[in-house]
């Protein structure tokens, strides 16, 4: 059941109780099953401009009078700032304001996520890590900010770093935080450590599974630093007005939590800013945390002009959300006859210099597909002098996917069992207990596996120096909290006003939604992206929740709507409002003596809509809790060149739940996109730091990402097994497609170079290295 | 006792109860179910400021807290996830 | 400080970066002789600010020097391309540009305009280090010249990316390859590139080849001496191990292209 | 530092403007002309998202400078459509979902018109290798390919 505020409801005067033909504003069992709009494929609102340049992103806005702001950053690993000496930046001529985190006080009351993100967007009394912002100035023009950045005398007392995994928790390593005391263990720790969270899940007894086991498989995986590579950077222009309220155009994935954070940290009420999003050239979870959108605000109060900043792709990098880099070991017990008695995980990711949850949700996920009677995972978190980590599309969930289903593909083996047969075998199913805990309800991961056993791909004749690998992948989904307008304008025709931001074309699925529900015709409905100013708190669109929230508040907010519409129209005929019935877009009115009158159109409504009541609009205000955990498999082959050690992906094929694919050409573009980026990051992608702890590679040539002719066309099959949550049975579809790649691929590369892979990405040294000898190589 | 609720326990959260994977609590609803855990078991209180999410019968509540919590079925205390 | 601009795919970048901050550019792209391609006594003449795009449309430049035209095209991007030249490349001074390795297999010279008037310069000895040239204050290289072709001759060149484009060599090869009738090599040479703080000409992995008709023991053979040239370092993109392995791997590559090339069988 | 004027012709009209020496092309596009379509994604010539066309050559505007435009002929996407009749491109990109977030669009249509004038008839790979500059993370390219295959033929038949 979808859990409703009872204040969300129409105004009571027009709401009225529901027919038993139709259902409830706000029922959420499913209600369609044949559907007009919901499932084709029409052009996106926003393409013409996207097509033009004339769409508006981050760094294409513009204010008069406008300033660079520029961000002066850490050159070292790990250091304390003595002193900042910005005297003579603030002389130079065109200088017009030149902050520290002297300019950015304490404001956040003890609250320590909200001071790990202040801390993080200006370093307070410690750099740690090489980009850690120090200060900024803001200038009247780009040269003049260069110049001033350079004027700025920062004394650093250098500190010892660490920035790999495993040294980190060496009980001699640097510490990061000396006040970092293990959560999660009890009693608690007498001596600070870089750990900063120990989490435990499982069931069942793992020391007697393994006892009970034919086969054991124990291994040590590594994955490397990833960036979410977004094409845009980060870009503002921020203004600040001398009465204290403020306006922040910013590229993000939620501009309501901007505001929240921006607020909370400059000092400022809510409602003083506004905040309003770009349109967004990607962000993958990478634009769900504020970099220097405050500093941006901070320069502009100070200055007293509006403030423009846009990091360089250098800046990225550096400073903004990478992914944990891991080490996870793997316990896996099995039975000659495919049973896995029990499976065990340790799993060690790198956080950056603050707290954060991304052990936790690698020690979740990693086991999550199976249907196990006994499992244990142990997350750690662990503190390095790195960028902090920020969530990228399924945070945590592919780097335990690749360790985990790296061990499943190599026990099927062993007992020499088809790993898909063998996954089949332990698959989750509904009433399986989940490894973090919960039963599951109905879940897709049965039917994802019988879809690729069944798919041409897995039949398709190999070549020389070829392999195919298949791995399975799972992501929770999840909704939260949205607010949605819909309003009939004079002729009928339909405007959306939403605000989880539209990164991959939800604005067409949206419409598409309120189409199908008010029975209308898709081009009669404009969906935008509305600021703070103008709706109510929406929290941000991550989680693959944008499609699935919205179009749930927003097929409320139409039912909301009907009603008012179905009084409007028994106003019209002047007959009882339990005569009108709405179907296809119009009125229709029932009972004795009402038969002959003609249907009323919703133009014809809206037209009367001034002599009936006024504006005609309806409203959700909702928490749509119920997302549905989501499942994947992916099936890809590989041709490695033995000499080299280089991969090529010949063939890749996606298949996962979608619940029920609104827009099927964006849902393909999702699994595509996600199954891309997964590519890359088993491939080629990481961080490389070197021995001074700075970043070795922060630009597009060394930091690899997938160009066009690295990829086959990526296969798809959208299976619809619906949601019992969400009115036309959508789930979430963004995330769970990045989870599956690192395992299939590995698995793929394994088989094709004959020798198991444990360390992603799978450079062609690393491979080369696997292949021959590792000590000759020296990788 | 008719308001009195198994709730599972994560691992993270275990420690501050004593080591249990399942306690009782008396709570009707999931704003009561996270008051009476800081009142008997203060440790859990950064958790539930950093957030909770509550799964009722294996569907995950992250916000809304007004929900009833069933006499019946299983209530299991998650890390409050994040996503991209 | 004052900088002659070719392409300025490499300027530009660091200027951006701030390691460079010319109070003057010469773009000498305005200059039309330094676009021709021309045929002379000696060979083929091709002028510096011509970018690689043209290079790469010149059919003559194809046919004669495949390998050069090769490792010119495989620069950046087609946008790049658009800009980017040989000489810049060159003077660009990274023991990793792709121009480089098969001009100094094919025996190619700079031509240098300087205040104390032309010189010129065997292609090989242009890089000084990395990002260094030898090249005297004031001097600045006008066209690169190929020498003449002999019958049945050809060059190939390979580079090794972890992609399929738009990364810079972890290591290349270039092979330069003159037969006789019968098919057996005459003449030979061998560069290697990212293996060393200059593009390597390795006269040992030519000896190799000269006298064969790239039997499987003068692969070998190649292989061995190229390996045994290389002085990599570990960095970025990729280790010495790997780099001296991969070397040996491209220079047997490039040989077979180039020998196919030349008309060997 | 003094300005240089700058007399260029852009999508086909005389533009005049005053740059410092060392601004990009692409700076002056996007914070002179108010022309935002090519964007910076890297400032470096890795991603392609400033790719215009100068005297007919497909480049990255970040590595051009734009004291270089004077007398030259700049084609950036904003002038692409002809009126209001889209190139065919342009219309087969909306038309093959060929597009997400949209911010590498304007970069890869002004490549793939740059491909298709010298290749009519390009092959899968070549249409891969073609548009190797212009990094999207969205997509996974398939449905860019797709499009272009699509405007391929549909400009050949017309």
């Amino acid at each position: 059941m979808v859990t409703l505020k009872d204040n969300s409801l129409a105004n009571p005067t027009e709401a009225a109780p529901p027919t038993t033909s139709e259902p409830g504003p706000h029922e959420p069992l499913l209600s369609k099953h044949h559907f007009k709009s919901v499932g084709t494929r029409p052009l996106r609102p926003d393409g013409i401009d996207k097509v033009t340049g004339r769409a508006k992103y981050g760094a294409d806005h513009n204010l008069p009078g406008q300033l660079v702001g520029l961000v002066l950053r850490s050159p070292h690993a790990h250091a304390r700032i003595k002193a900042i000496d910005t005297t003579r930046a603030a002389r130079l001529a065109g200088v017009k304001a030149v902050i520290t985190a002297a300019d950015l006080p304490d404001h956040t009351g003890g609250d320590e996520g909200l001071f790990d993100i202040l801390d993080n967007c200006i370093a307070r009394d410690v750099a740690r890590y090489d980009g850690h912002a120090v200060a900024a100035v803001a200038a009247v023009d780009a040269a003049t900010a260069r110049a001033a950045l350079k004027l700025i005398k920062v004394s650093y007392e250098v500190l010892p770093h660490v920035t790999d995994v495993d040294e980190a928790v060496k009980a001699n390593a640097p510490l990061i935080n000396p006040k970092n005391f293990t959560r999660g263990v009890e009693p608690a720790p007498a001596r600070p450590s870089n750990i900063a969270k120990r989490s435990t899940f499982g069931h069942g007894n793992v020391e007697a599974g393994f006892k009970a086991a034919d086969v054991i498989i124990a291994r040590t995986y590594r994955t490397e630093q990833t960036h979410q590579g977004y094409i845009e950077p980060h870009a503002c222009v921020a203004s600040i007005s001398p009465d204290g309220t403020g306006e922040l155009w910013v590229c993000t994935q939620g501009h309501f939590a901007y505001r929240q954070w921006c607020a909370a940290i400059l000092g400022m009420d809510v409602a003083k800013l506004r905040v309003t999003s770009s349109e967004i050239g990607g962000g993958f979870g990478g634009k769900t945390h504020i970099w220097m959108e405050p500093l941006a605000l901070a320069l502009s109060r100070k200055a007293n002009r509006p403030v423009k900043m846009v990091m360089s792709r250098d800046e990225v990098f550096r400073a903004s959300g990478p992914t944990s880099a891991t080490s996870i070991d793997v316990k896996l017990g099995v039975k000659k006859d495919g049973t896995i008695t029990a499976g065990s995980a340790t799993l060690r990711y790198t956080n950056g210099p603050y707290f954060g949850m991304w052990a936790e949700l690698g020690a979740m996920t990693a086991f999550a597909c199976y249907d196990l009677e006994n499992v244990e995972t142990i997350g750690l978190e662990v503190l390095v002098n790195r960028p902090k980590v920020a969530a990228y599309r399924a945070p945590s969930a592919p780097e335990a996917a690749f360790a985990i289903e790296s061990a499943v593909d190599e026990a099927a083996k062993t007992i020499g069992m088809d790993p898909v047969a063998f996954r089949i075998r332990n698959a989750a199913r509904e009433g399986s207990r989940s490894s973090y805990g919960p039963v599951y309800g109905p879940i897709g991961i049965g039917p994802t596996l019988k879809a690729a056993q069944n798919h041409p791909h897995m039949k398709a004749p190999l070549g020389p120096n070829q392999g195919r690998g298949m791995a399975c992948g799972f992501w929770f989904n999840f909704g939260g909290q949205t607010c949605s307008d819909l309003n009939i304008g004079v002729d009928g025709t339909v405007t959306l006003s939403v605000g989880t931001v539209d990164v991959g074309g939800s604005r067409a699925s949206l419409a598409l939604c309120v189409a199908e529900e008010l029975g209308i015709p898709y081009d009669h409905v404009r969906c935008v992206v509305a600021d703070t100013g103008t709706l109510g708190h929406n929290d941000m669109t991550d989680g693959s929740r944008g499609t699935f929230s919205s179009s749930m508040a927003l097929i409320f907010a139409a039912r909301n709507a009907i009603n008012v519409l179905k009084a409007r129209a028994a106003q019209m005929w002047e007959i009882p409002l339990e005569n009108v019935v709405w179907k296809d877009g119009h009125a229709h009115a029932t009972g004795d003596g009402h038969g002959n009158l003609a249907p009323l159109s919703l133009k014809e409504i809206a037209a009367s809509a001034p002599n009936t009541g006024g504006p005609i609009a309806g409203h959700a205000e909702i928490t749509a809790d119920g997302a549905g955990v989501s499942f994947a498999t992916h099936i890809c082959d590989v041709e490695v060149d033995p000499e080299t050690g280089r991969t090529r992906v010949t063939r890749y094929t996606v298949i996962q739940d979608a619940g029920k694919a609104v827009h099927p050409a964006y849902v393909e573009g999702q699994y595509q996109g996600g199954a891309a980026q997964g590519i890359g990051w088993a491939l080629n992608e990481e961080y490389v730091y070197g021995r001074d702890g700075r970043l070795q590679n922060p630009t597009f040539l060394d930091y690899r990402i997938p160009v066009c002719s690295d990829l086959p066309m990526i296969d798809t099959q959208i299976l619809e097994i619906p949601n019992p949550n969400h009115p036309y049975g959508v789930r979430g579809v963004g995330e769970t497609s990045i989870v599956p790649p690192l395992a299939a691929i590995a698995n793929a590369v394994s088989n094709a170079a004959g020798v198991r892979m444990t360390h992603i990405p799978m450079s062609p040294p690393r491979v080369l290295a696997a292949m021959t000898s590792a000590d000759k190589l020296g990788v | 006792m008719e308001a009195a609720r198994h709730i599972h326990l994560w691992g993270a959260l275990r420690p501050y109860a004593g080591g249990a994977s399942v306690i009782v609590v008396e709570a009707r609803t999931i704003r009561e179910l996270f008051r009476k855990l800081e009142e008997q078991f203060p440790g859990m209180t950064p958790h539930i400021r950093r957030g909770i999410a509550v799964s009722i019968n294996g569907r995950i509540y992250r916000d809304q807290w007004d929900t009833a919590l069933p006499e019946k079925g299983e209530i299991y205390l998650l890390p409050r996830i994040q996503g991209g | 400080m004052g900088l002659v601009m070719a392409g300025g795919t490499d300027l530009l970048v660091k200027m951006k970066s701030g390691l460079v901050e010319p109070d003057l550019i010469v773009d000498i792209k305005r200059i039309k002789p330094l676009h021709e391609v021309k045929k002379t006594a000696s060979g083929i003449s091709i002028g510096a600010a011509l970018c690689n795009a043209a290079l790469g449309e010149n059919a003559m430049l194809r046919k004669a020097w495949p390998g050069v035209v090769e490792g010119a095209t495989l620069i950046g991007s087609k946008q790049v391309q658009g800009r980017c030249t040989m000489a810049g490349n060159l003077c660009n001074a990274s023991p990793a540009g792709d121009a480089v390795p098969a001009l100094v297999a094919a025996g190619a010279k700079a031509v240098i305009q300087g205040p104390k008037g032309k010189r010129k310069l065997a292609i090989r000895d242009v890089p000084a280090g990395p990002g260094r040239t030898t090249l005297k204050k004031g001097e600045i290289i006008t066209a690169i010249e190929l020498p003449k072709r002999e019958p049945r001759s050809a060059d190939a060149y390979l580079r090794f990316i972890p992609r399929t484009e738009m990364d810079i060599a972890v290591v290349s090869a270039a092979v330069n390859l003159t037969l006789d009738a019968k098919g057996v090599i005459k003449k030979a040479a061998v560069a290697l590139g990212a293996v060393a703080p200059t593009v390597l000409d390795v006269p040992a992995a030519a000896r190799a080849l000269i006298g064969t008709k790239l039997d499987d023991a003068a692969l070998d053979r190649l292989a061995e001496a190229a390996r045994a040239a290389c002085r990599p370092i570990d960095d970025k993109r990729g280790t010495a191990a790997f780099r001296i392995q991969v070397a040996g791997v491209l220079a047997q590559r490039a040989a077979r292209t180039a020998y196919a090339r030349a008309g060997g069988k | 530092m003094a300005g240089i004027h700058v007399k260029t012709t852009i999508n086909g009209d005389a533009v005049e403007f005053i740059c410092q020496p060392e601004e990009t092309l692409l700076d002056v596009l996007r914070n002179r002309l108010g022309l935002t379509g090519a964007k910076e994604g890297c400032g470096t010539g890795d991603c392609g998202a400033c790719s215009v066309m100068v005297d007919d050559r497909l480049t990255c505007s970040c590595l051009v400078l734009g004291a270089e435009a004077e007398g030259r002929s700049v084609e950036t996407v904003e002038g692409m459509a002809r009126g209001s009749e889209l190139h065919p491109l342009q219309r087969l990109f909306i038309e093959h979902a060929a597009l997400q977030c949209g911010v590498c669009t304007p970069g890869v249509l002004i490549a793939a018109r740059a491909l298709l004038e010298k290749n009519p008839n390009p092959s899968e790979e070549e249409i891969r290798f073609g548009l190797a500059g212009n990094l999207c993370r969205c997509t996974g390219y398939d449905k860019i390919v797709r499009a272009v295959q699509a405007a391929a033929q549909e400009m050949r038949g017309a």
